[in-house]
């Protein structure tokens, strides 16, 4: 563990042991703990996914052996890093699997590890819980692994939603070859049925350090709103750069404050169909957004709730089908329907999701702070 | 004398093999995992050390060919569902096709121009990898891509999959080993000394190259069809400009003209990112900086200073060698 | 396909092809005097861009000074470089080869201690000129991409002065262009490489910094940068600094044209398939025998 | 020698770099069986010529037939397989490969076999591996190289290095051999056993176009050319060269 993580890790200890102090009158867990694996994308492309998510598993392991663990037993949480590569998770997976014999996978942060480990934990009938939203077809089949993040075809329904309320009919859209593409895919046949034409969509390629040409063809298709789908920070810019006064509609996966710093000045009117705005959380997030925000002191989104909800999950199914069950029941467990703090869960879904498009919350960014609009897509 | 030698290397290749076939089953899981990856490795180490060592090539493409293997694989069995082995031999095919179409013209240029070339061509292809979602599945790749299966043996654990990846590069080290004391072989090394005199020999030096390139692409594809049924999985992630550069390293770190080398040097990528990364971020300056004492202090690659470093010993030890 | 869209490509093309000129001038700037390839010519962007970074934010230094400090910075680095391994790998006369791979090692090592020692995120300068905007028929040009043309013309102007009229610029001509000759006139040659390396290492540096007000600088921004200038070094002949400045605004015209004429999506593929050709058709870039000579 | 049609036949060659003109107006015929000598001072355009004959320059104006067939688009390696190899002025020997695979290689070019085969070490590939090997064997016996044979080439003395070019070229069966200055760099002893290997070869059928500014080796030459400045100014044997007036004036500038 290099300097900076022992350093944080010392903090997130100090601030849990106050709050372990303040707990309810449950005893600690004792016992065998129960050892549950997890792989994120801690160094590489993805890491502004993975570390978030690692910092809401640590924060969650410590609030549920604080309440009781399992029946009493502590549960103990193995974090491996992938490096953003899919080869690595997978022996990092088989390591879990095989070596520690992990009861549950949690994880990994992006969508071609998730379909490498998919194959090993579908295979071994391991529970798996990713975070990320179903993505390919071969996913359908493997029953026994839930996805605590939307399908894209629900960002690209929520993306809609947002114009539709803003009465843009014509959207231009600049993406990106990975993760944009994705989103994309989705994108197109469901304009149509919002009633909403793309004018112009520009691609350009992970990691461009311009993207002003393809900002420039979108603005000379006057389009209403602008839908930026990206990992980068550099067509934000760009597209205020080029003086595009239209409103940007960002996809979730630009949602976090290495975005804003990285965006600098144009981080300005951008709407984000998201789930956690922590300046201004949902009744029922405030208690999670308080206890990490002591813990971390700082604000978390999406992907730290994401990974504190399949922690729970997990343990709740664990809870239910009791510590040494059968992979098999531990995974039936797993199917009920789960309101976390990102949103309300049905892991029985086909999707393996289950989150409706009413659980999205709209925020915007204003001069580099996020606000939470009043917007909510009505069921 | 000489009986005595040949039989103390029988002995040593005896006992090689027979650590060898003993390893999967000694170790945990995640390491024989990662020497079925050095087998693949050393695989399509051989194509660029042939290029590397006996034409003075050096080769940024193999990730193209790399790639190439593995989608064949993963199209033919997942989206065609046909057997196994068409992936192998469609990979082959195209990837052969493509280095001797594209060989050809690049091949004319010379030394840093041909790098770059390479270079060129390997991120080309990554950009069409994103490109042609419809083809590689793009970013989410193609998942599902069965085990291996020999006339009904499947070979799903790694210790199965182990013997398989590496007969096929022990066959693909005989075969290299074979080009370099074959007439081919002859011609390549008089290239390497002296091109004008080889040509002035009626060497054709253009066909020699590019016939070479085509044979380095072979392998290539063939390393890429075994991994994906290994990982069972393909994503663009795996077959980008830095992959091509690590390809490159297994030979330069090995020694370019052993073949025995690529094996080391193939040993060398996979298991020392695992040894380091279990000191945490720092462990990449340490790769890096482990590939400079290699390029300054071994300039014919590990390989080459254990043959030097035996070479010492015996001079030294007098008449028992 | 509106008058302003092409006029906003060219715009783009002219100040990404500056940029690509400057790592591409560096790197045949060390090619010319060392026959080495450097592979790590993109890092000496990074290291140039974060210490003035580092400057500004952290101590607290006016502007032009951070800017002077990170271009010294890259200086160094590129003088560290040549003593501690080009030199000695000179002297065991290394290969060819063996310098490309050194330098990508270099090019792993840096870009891996950036991570380590900064971390991971984005960084960006304030702009030159401040965030003012040129407008020309709805096609929108940043004040300080026009200091950053101005500049790198500058530069490339500096450097043929360097080259032809300074004792210096000259002994460094004719070292690389000689070495025993140079050495026969009482030319010190070791240190005109070390010379060659600082420069390379100056020019990078200088590139990375003026590019990071336009795009926000990373560790991983290094081999992009890299693989870009050596296109432009490539087009430009190799072996001329000042043809590398032609080849990277070429680059950078011919990928944003691209962009408008064929897809978006197909930028890089476009961009280096015409390298390819050039260097297959016009073995001395695109100035023809200039290129080769020297410029 | 019956005046057959000669084995090669050089017409108006002329050749310029880049503005200078190296070769003006060159005109000569190499016999079958013959061994012409061509002689000119340093900077006389020999070295040209002798690049054009073989392939590595194409001229700029003239013509060349060899066999009665023009060599116009013919590349390096095509001329060597009809029988025209050439040797180099200082002798390219193949350093890190032993000598007798220096030779080896030289019989490369008359046996075939592909990639494939090579690579799977076919019963085809093994004789033509076994072909080369012995016809390597018998040629280092017959140039004395045996004692040298599993030496690299790098160790060999300036004469031995250029028997083996000679060897290297022999054994490919060539029909015309090109020696460009074989006498540069070699002591008397070593010119000496060049001379006799000079004849012998052409007493075995080869022809032989010997370059060079070694006045003393030239006598071997039946027919000796002079080049001045890129033009043929005196044609003969030797004892007719030495005495004529112009290629006085130029030698000896007498």
């Amino acid at each position: 563990m290099s300097l900076s993580k022992i350093a944080r890790f010392a903090t997130a200890l100090a601030g849990l042991t106050a709050l372990a102090v303040g707990a309810q009158a449950q005893t600690p867990a004792a016992g065998e703990p129960i050892k549950i694996g997890a792989i994120v994308s801690a160094t590489g492309a993805g890491a502004g996914l993975g570390i978030p998510e690692r910092n809401g598993l640590l924060l969650a392991e410590k609030d549920i052996n604080a309440k009781g663990g399992i029946k009493g037993r502590p549960i103990k949480m193995i974090i491996e890093d992938d490096a953003s590569n899919p080869d690595t998770a997978l022996s990092k997976a088989n390591e879990l699997i095989f070596g520690q014999k992990v009861v549950a996978l949690l994880g990994p942060s992006l969508t071609a590890s998730t379909v490498a480990v998919g194959g090993v934990t579908h295979a071994n009938k391991v529970p798996q819980i990713a975070f990320t939203g179903i993505g390919p077809a071969v996913e359908r089949e493997r029953k026994c692994v839930a996805h605590v993040l939307p399908p894209q075809r629900l960002n690209a329904q929520a993306l809609l939603e947002y114009a539709k309320s803003i009465r843009a009919t014509k959207v231009g859209v600049l993406h990106d070859a990975g993760y944009g593409n994705v989103v994309m895919a989705e994108l197109r046949p469901l304009a149509d049925k919002y009633g909403v034409k793309l004018v112009a969509v520009e691609k350009f390629e992970i990691g461009a350090t311009d993207t002003t040409t393809q900002a420039a063809k979108v603005k000379a298709a006057q389009p209403e709103a602008v839908f930026v789908i990206a990992t980068s920070a550099t067509p934000f810019r760009n597209v205020k750069q080029i003086q595009i006064t239209q409103p940007v509609i960002a996809a979730i996966g630009s949602s976090s404050y290495e975005y804003v710093n990285a965006m600098g000045t144009a981080a300005d009117n951008i709407a984000i169909p998201e789930f956690v705005v922590g300046e201004d959380p949902l009744p029922h997030q405030k208690a999670f957004v308080d206890l990490y925000k002591q813990a971390y002191n700082s604000t978390p989104k999406n992907y730290e709730a994401a990974a504190w909800d399949a922690a729970h999950i997990i343990a709740s199914a664990l809870n239910k089908a009791g510590a040494d069950a059968t992979n098999e029941k531990l995974c039936e467990a797993m199917k009920a329907p789960y309101s976390g703090v990102l949103a309300n869960y049905d892991f029985s879904a086909d999707d393996m999701t289950g989150i409706p498009i009413g659980s999205f919350v709209f925020s915007k960014l204003v001069g580099g702070k996020y606000t939470r609009t009043p917007f909510r897509v009505s069921q | 004398m000489a009986s005595l030698n040949l039989q103390r290397n029988l002995l040593w290749i005896a006992v090689a093999l027979a650590v060898w076939a003993a390893l999967p089953f000694l170790v945990p899981r995640n390491i024989a995992d990662l020497l079925v990856f050095t087998g693949i490795y050393t695989i399509a180490g051989l194509g660029i050390g042939l290029l590397l060592g006996h034409c003075g090539i050096v080769n940024l493409a193999q990730a193209t060919f790399y790639g190439l293997g593995a989608y064949a694989s993963a199209y033919c069995t997942v989206m065609m569902g046909w057997p196994s082995i068409t992936g192998f031999l469609v990979g082959a095919v195209i990837s052969m096709a493509l280095a001797y179409v594209i060989g050809r013209p690049i091949l004319r240029l010379t030394g840093y121009f041909l790098a770059l070339g390479t270079l060129a061509l390997s991120a080309i292809a990554s950009a069409l990898f994103f490109e042609w979602d419809w083809l590689t599945g793009g970013t989410l790749g193609i998942g599902g891509i069965p085990k291996l299966d020999l006339l009904g043996f499947v070979l799903d654990r790694p210790s199965r999959y182990y013997f398989f990846v590496w007969i096929v590069a022990f066959a693909c080290m005989w075969a290299a080993h074979n080009l370099v004391d074959s007439r081919s072989g002859l011609m390549l090394r008089a290239m390497r000394d002296s091109s004008t005199a080889a040509a002035a020999l009626s060497v054709d030096l253009q066909s020699l190259r590019t016939r070479v390139f085509v044979v380095c692409a072979l392998f290539g594809s063939l390393a890429g069809s075994l991994f994906a049924h290994h990982v069972s999985f393909v994503s663009t992630q795996s077959f980008t400009v830095d992959r091509s550069i690590t390809f490159l390293l297994i030979p330069v770190i090995g020694g370019a003209t052993s073949i025995p080398g690529i094996v080391v040097g193939a040993l060398f990528i996979t298991f020392l990112p695992e040894l380091l990364s279990k000191l945490g971020d720092v462990h990449q300056i340490l790769f890096g900086l482990a590939l400079v004492a290699v390029v300054v202090l071994m300039p014919d690659g590990l390989m080459g200073a254990w043959d030097r470093f035996r070479a010492r010993l015996v001079a030294r030890g007098g008449s028992d060698a | 396909m509106t008058l302003s869209l092409i006029l906003q490509a060219i715009f783009a093309g002219v100040t990404n092809g500056i940029v690509y000129a400057l790592v591409g001038m560096g790197l045949s700037a060390i090619f010319k005097g060392s026959r080495v390839i450097n592979a790590m010519q993109g890092e000496f962007a990074v290291i140039g861009a974060m210490t003035t970074v580092l400057l500004l934010t952290k101590s607290g230094w006016p502007y032009p000074a951070a800017i002077a400090g990170g271009a010294l910075a890259g200086a160094l680095v590129g003088a560290f470089i040549e003593v501690a391994f080009v030199r000695y790998m000179a002297l065991k006369n290394a290969s060819e080869d063996s310098f490309l791979l050194l330098t990508i090692g270099l090019a792993l090592t840096l870009s891996a201690s950036v991570l380590f020692f900064i971390g991971r995120d984005g960084h960006l300068l304030p702009p030159i000129g401040g965030e003012g905007v040129v407008l020309v028929l709805d096609a929108v040009i940043q004040l300080h991409a026009l200091w950053l043309v101005a500049i790198g013309i500058g530069a490339t102007l500096a450097l043929r002065a360097f080259f032809h009229r300074t004792t210096v610029g000259l002994s460094m001509m004719a070292a690389s262009i000689d070495a025993d000759g140079a050495a026969t006139t009482g030319i010190n040659v070791g240190r005109m490489r070390t010379y060659t390396f600082v420069l390379g290492g100056l020019l990078g540096a200088l590139g990375g910094i003026l590019v990071t007000p336009l795009i926000s600088v990373d560790y991983t921004l290094g081999l992009n940068l890299t693989l870009k200038g050596f296109a432009a070094a490539v087009l430009g002949g190799l072996t001329n600094p000042l043809g590398a400045a032609v080849g990277g605004v070429t680059l950078g015209l011919v990928e944003s044209l691209a962009i408008i004429g064929i897809s978006s999506s197909y930028k890089d593929v476009v961009a280096f398939s015409v390298l390819i050709v050039i260097m297959i058709l016009m073995p001395n870039g695109i100035l023809g025998r200039a290129g080769r000579r020297g410029g | 020698m019956p005046d057959s049609a000669p084995l090669l036949a050089l017409r108006e060659i002329g050749h310029s770099f880049g503005g200078l003109s190296v070769l003006r107006s060159v005109t000569f015929d190499v016999p079958e069986g013959g061994i012409v000598g061509l002689i000119g001072p340093n900077g006389s355009g020999k070295t040209t010529l002798f690049n054009i004959i073989s392939g590595y320059i194409h001229p700029l104006a003239g013509t060349i037939a060899y066999r009665g067939r023009s060599l116009a688009r013919e590349s390096i390696q095509k001329r060597g397989l009809t029988g025209l190899v050439r040797t180099f002025q200082t002798p390219q020997v193949f350093e890190k490969m032993t000598v007798l695979e220096n030779i080896m290689v030289g019989c490369a070019k008359l046996t075939r076999t592909t990639m494939l085969q090579d690579l799977l070490r076919t019963p085809a590939a093994r004789g033509q591996m076994r072909e080369i090997y012995r016809r390597a064997e018998a040629a280092c016996e017959r140039f004395q190289l045996g004692g040298l044979r599993d030496l690299p080439a790098a160790s060999l003395t300036a004469g031995q290095r250029r028997i083996l070019e000679i060897a290297r070229a022999v054994v490919g069966e060539p029909k015309l051999l090109l020696l460009d200055e074989p006498s540069s760099g070699l002591n008397a002893q070593e010119i000496d056993n060049l001379r006799e290997w000079i004849v012998r070869l052409n007493e075995q059928g080869i022809t032989v176009l010997l370059v060079s500014h070694d006045m003393g080796l030239m006598t071997v030459a039946r027919t000796v050319h002079t080049l001045y400045f890129g033009e043929i100014i005196a044609s003969g044997d030797m004892a007719a060269i030495q005495r004529d007036p112009k290629v006085r004036e130029v030698y000896l500038g007498v």
